[in-house]
């Protein structure tokens, strides 16, 4: 039986710096590799083959072909990464920072703007 | 790889507290109940003595969806019973500490009793979104997959 | 007379604002010995206000009556304290106000409530023995009762009565509501009564009881301040210190039952208290 | 005095965020019995499986439990492979090993501080949850998630430790190792601790093994039960022996998750040293037929993971034992006879985690 065997621990952290961080003022840095968030990188490389759409475990990503529109519901993804990985053309990425908060519930929406037509051969 | 030999012993629903307290008796600790249902129910008892597995499989019909309870040798299982019988619609003769029913506060009666999807066993919802449902019986929505 | 008026009306005013300030020190130190930044040092005044601006929900009428009650004679006890008034007339004025916290909570029909009111009782009957004999100690030294004589007295109180003060500093723990005495309401609702005896306040009710903490924890100092009374410098030192070293206890140890307290406070009383009494009366002759 | 009362305890109490309702009935602060309610979170996961894709049900399953959630994943792989007769390769198996120590220390941690909360000691709480945090750290360096993994799949893991990454582990845990000797002593010696946990909520050996306890409820007893020792995973090729501790009460419970602490520090370090080189995952051909119960040591206790599948993609039958649910019974027995106080610390000592245990 011994008291107060907790006061030299108490007593180092007092005299170190904190281990919390004020947060919004002081941010984290996630270490490589961390899943953060999904994004697309590069619309203009995909080809809207849905396959993400299809391997997402919830349902999370609506790829619509027709209108050339790939999106994407925060509140449902999971952050596996399957996306990602399926991705045949490596316009997904899985980013390390998280996605920031948000308060209403919305569906993040990527168009694809139709391409300048190749210029005619001389 | 490891894959564990799991000896699995049909029984008779009659002769199970016996048997039951019989295990009780050489020191076996009761790992689990596990109660299934496609088209006739079928229950197995896990025990486990000292690393070793034991199963005991019982199978009865849907219409006559009642068990005798084992809370009599392991009052542990009690859990497991008020499980399945609010999961699975199933009667517990004997058993020690009966919830009648409101051991989960659940949203609909009995709801592992149906078979999971119309058609064949199996069958993706997503798949068929407006296959008619077993039984009328409203089900969960399908998964709000984009088409 | 004069002197005295201006006492009590120096701790209306100041005590509130003192004793404010040393719960948000109390607060920043005690997140610094546990590794978290903390809040701001004026945090505990934010609380209040807020509280105050809150929808009060009470339970009866009579509840809010018996806040305003307890926290009454927490001013009063304090006003005759530092009028230089009788000292067991302050003491007997905190423990009818410590009554009537209990029979707030009491007059709730909350199982929460009541476990906590009855711990606070408990809790009264364990230090209430202490500080007893600490009035009866610091009679024997200054041969009376009235704090005004005390803090002129020519023995240096502490050095007379060094086991009544040490037992003293034992109960104060409780008073404070500090680890490992907290067991009527902690700081914190991670109990298993929720905060016990001010689960059913709210808003202003619950303001009032903050802020009659904090004069009671200035009163409680200031009987410290009065052991060191022959220099009042040091025993305004002599204060601080005792207070941040129950900030350090309150880190360094888990909360207890009310059987351990009773015991454990009666038997610091008995061994500390008792015992220096007998000395002093030994060695005096 | 014998008035009884009846105190209400949970679902929402503050020391115990869980779901779980208690009614106690008390004579002063004395319990007189207990009866518990549960069910207010019932999400039928289970039936789910029977809809998901079995490949697909890997990261529900990690997600039945939010704090052992990697060996939930490993559960379900594991049984869902022995039904395929799946050879996964003995890298992924290591790599299983180490994330689920992680898992394990982590979850420890956690318990640990939330105990120390439970009996008012603010400050043990804060530093448990402070090395916590570190090792959250180093769990979303090696895996890309601080508490759901998501590395387990079907056939193996989805990434690879490489050699350097794993020495930076090494030497990060080393420190943790120390930190966490320090905390250990707090909870192994210190005089007001002792007094909150020596000799509370006693459960004898053979009660314990009656009543169906599991994991360090189980081995506080004395009972030297591990689901490691079947030798599942790269447990077979790690040299350990399962921690008890002979008092049954709320210290000895308390000390089995403390040494069992350490004793992951070491099953990592093993692990590292012995983890051989090659691929992480295996191909999954065709869908599961057959059944089979596979069981591992959580956190807090076995769990039993039993599928059934028909040779379609869907699961048949998806059954997961909790080890919270298991660890139920014996709850309600310690839990007579002892004072209010004592209430939340002896909920706390079987490590509940009441939304795992309703799947």
């Amino acid at each position: 039986m011994a008291h107060l065997t907790i006061s030299k621990l108490l007593a180092k952290s007092a005299a170190k710096k904190p281990a919390t961080r004020r947060y919004p003022a002081e941010k984290r840095t996630p270490p490589k590799g961390a899943r953060g968030r999904v994004t697309m990188k590069q619309l203009e490389t995909c080809v809207f083959c849905g396959v993400c759409g299809k391997k997402c475990p919830t349902r999370a990503i609506a790829v619509k072909r027709a209108e050339k529109t790939w999106e994407i519901d925060r509140l449902k993804c999971i952050l596996c990464g399957e996306c990602v990985e399926v991705c045949p053309k490596d316009s997904l990425t899985m980013e390390e920072e998280h996605a920031a908060a948000f308060v209403a519930k919305r569906i993040e929406s990527h168009v694809q703007r139709p391409q300048p037509a190749p210029p005619d051969p001389p | 790889m490891m894959i564990e030999t799991q000896p699995l012993e049909p029984l008779d629903r009659a002769a199970l507290p016996a048997r039951v307290a019989a295990l009780a008796k050489e020191g076996w600790r009761l790992v689990q109940i596990c109660c299934s249902c496609r088209d006739a129910y079928e229950v197995t008892y896990s025990f486990d003595r000292e690393g070793r597995f034991l199963n005991l499989r019982i199978g009865f019909s849907k219409e006559d969806p009642a068990l005798p309870s084992i809370t009599e040798s392991y009052f542990g299982a009690f859990a497991y019973e008020n499980e399945m019988q609010d999961l699975f619609g199933l009667r517990l003769d004997g058993l020690k500490l009966n919830f009648h029913g409101n051991f989960y506060r659940l949203a609909k009666k009995n709801p592992f009793l149906d078979p999971p999807a119309a058609g064949s066993p199996g069958a993706s919802p997503a798949a068929s979104p407006s296959a008619p449902s077993a039984e009328g019986a409203p089900r969960a929505a399908p998964d709000p997959r984009p088409t | 007379m004069k002197t005295a008026l201006l006492g009590a009306l120096l701790w209306l005013v100041v005590a509130p604002i003192l004793g404010g300030l040393l719960a948000g020190a109390d607060r920043i130190l005690s997140a610094r010995l546990q590794g978290r930044v903390g809040p701001p040092l004026l945090q505990p005044f934010y609380d209040v206000l807020k509280l105050w601006d809150k929808r009060g929900g009470v339970v009866n009428r009579f509840q809010n009556f018996y806040m305003l009650a307890f926290f009454a004679f927490v001013l009063v006890s304090g006003a005759l304290f530092f009028a230089g008034g009788d000292l067991l007339l302050v003491i007997f004025a905190l423990t009818v106000a410590g009554v009537m916290l209990a029979l707030g909570a009491w007059s709730t029909n909350s199982p929460y409530s009541h476990v906590g009111a009855e711990r606070e009782l408990l809790q009264m009957m364990a230090y209430e023995p202490m500080f007893l004999l600490m009035a009866v100690g610091m009679y024997l030294v200054g041969r009376s009762f009235h704090v005004g004589v005390l803090a002129r007295a020519e023995v240096p109180l502490v050095l007379a009565l060094p086991g009544v003060f040490l037992g003293f500093l034992f109960v104060l723990t409780i008073k404070l509501r500090k680890s490992p005495f907290d067991l009527s309401a902690s700081h914190h609702a991670h109990q298993e009564i929720v905060r016990g005896i001010t689960t059913e306040y709210s808003g202003r009710g619950l303001a009032l009881f903050e802020v009659a903490h904090w004069y009671e924890n200035v009163l409680l100092l200031g009987f410290v301040w009065l052991f060191f009374s022959f220099n009042p410098a040091l025993g305004i030192v002599a204060a601080l210190v005792v207070y941040f070293l129950e900030v350090f206890v309150d880190n360094a140890y888990a909360r207890l039952t009310w059987r351990t307290t009773v015991r454990a406070t009666w038997a610091a009383a008995a061994l500390l208290g008792v015992s220096n009494l007998i000395l002093f009366q030994y060695f005096a002759r | 005095m014998s008035r009884r009362t009846i105190i209400p305890f949970g679902p929402q109490h503050p020391v115990l965020p869980e779901p779980i309702h208690l009614d106690l009935v008390m004579e002063d602060e004395k319990v007189v019995e207990a009866i518990p309610s549960i069910g207010f979170i019932h999400r039928g996961l289970e039936k789910m499986a029977e809809k998901k894709d079995f490949q697909e049900m890997a990261y529900i399953a990690e997600r039945i439990c939010g704090i052992c959630s990697f060996i939930h994943s490993m559960g379900y792989c594991q049984a869902i492979e022995a039904v395929l007769r799946l050879e996964i390769p003995r890298r992924a198996e290591f790599l299983r090993v180490i994330w689920g120590e992680m898992s394990r220390i982590h979850s420890h941690l956690l318990w640990l501080g939330l105990t120390a909360d439970a009996f008012g000691f603010e400050s043990l709480f804060m530093h448990t949850w402070r090395l916590r945090e570190k090792l959250l750290d180093l769990i979303e360096e090696t895996s890309g998630g601080r508490v759901i993994f998501g590395v387990c799949k079907v056939g193996g893991v989805r990434r690879d430790v490489d050699a350097e990454a794993l020495d930076r582990l090494l030497a990060a845990l080393a420190d943790l190792e120390a930190d966490c000797r320090e905390i250990a002593a707090v909870f192994a010696r210190d005089a007001s601790v002792q007094r909150r946990l020596s000799g509370i909520g006693v459960l004898p050996k053979e009660e314990a093994l009656r009543l169906g306890a599991v994991g360090p409820t189980l081995r506080g007893s004395g009972v030297p039960s591990d689901s490691r020792r079947l030798g599942y995973a790269a447990y077979d090729a790690l040299d350990w022996a399962p921690v008890t501790e002979e008092a049954g009460d709320c210290r000895a419970r308390c000390l089995v998750r403390m040494r069992e602490i350490a004793q992951s520090f070491d099953l990592i370090r093993q692990a590292v040293a012995k983890i051989p080189e090659g691929p992480v995952s295996a191909k999954v051909v065709g869908a599961p037929r057959g059944e089979y119960f596979a069981r591992l040591e959580q956190p807090r206790g076995e769990v039993v993971y039993y599928v059934k599948g028909n040779g379609t993609k869907h699961l048949e039958r998806f059954r997961v034992r909790t080890p919270t649910f298991a660890n139920l019974p014996p709850l309600l027995k310690i839990l007579q006879g002892c004072e209010l106080p004592d209430v939340p610390i002896i909920v706390l000592t079987i490590d509940p985690c009441i939304s795992c245990a309703e799947r």
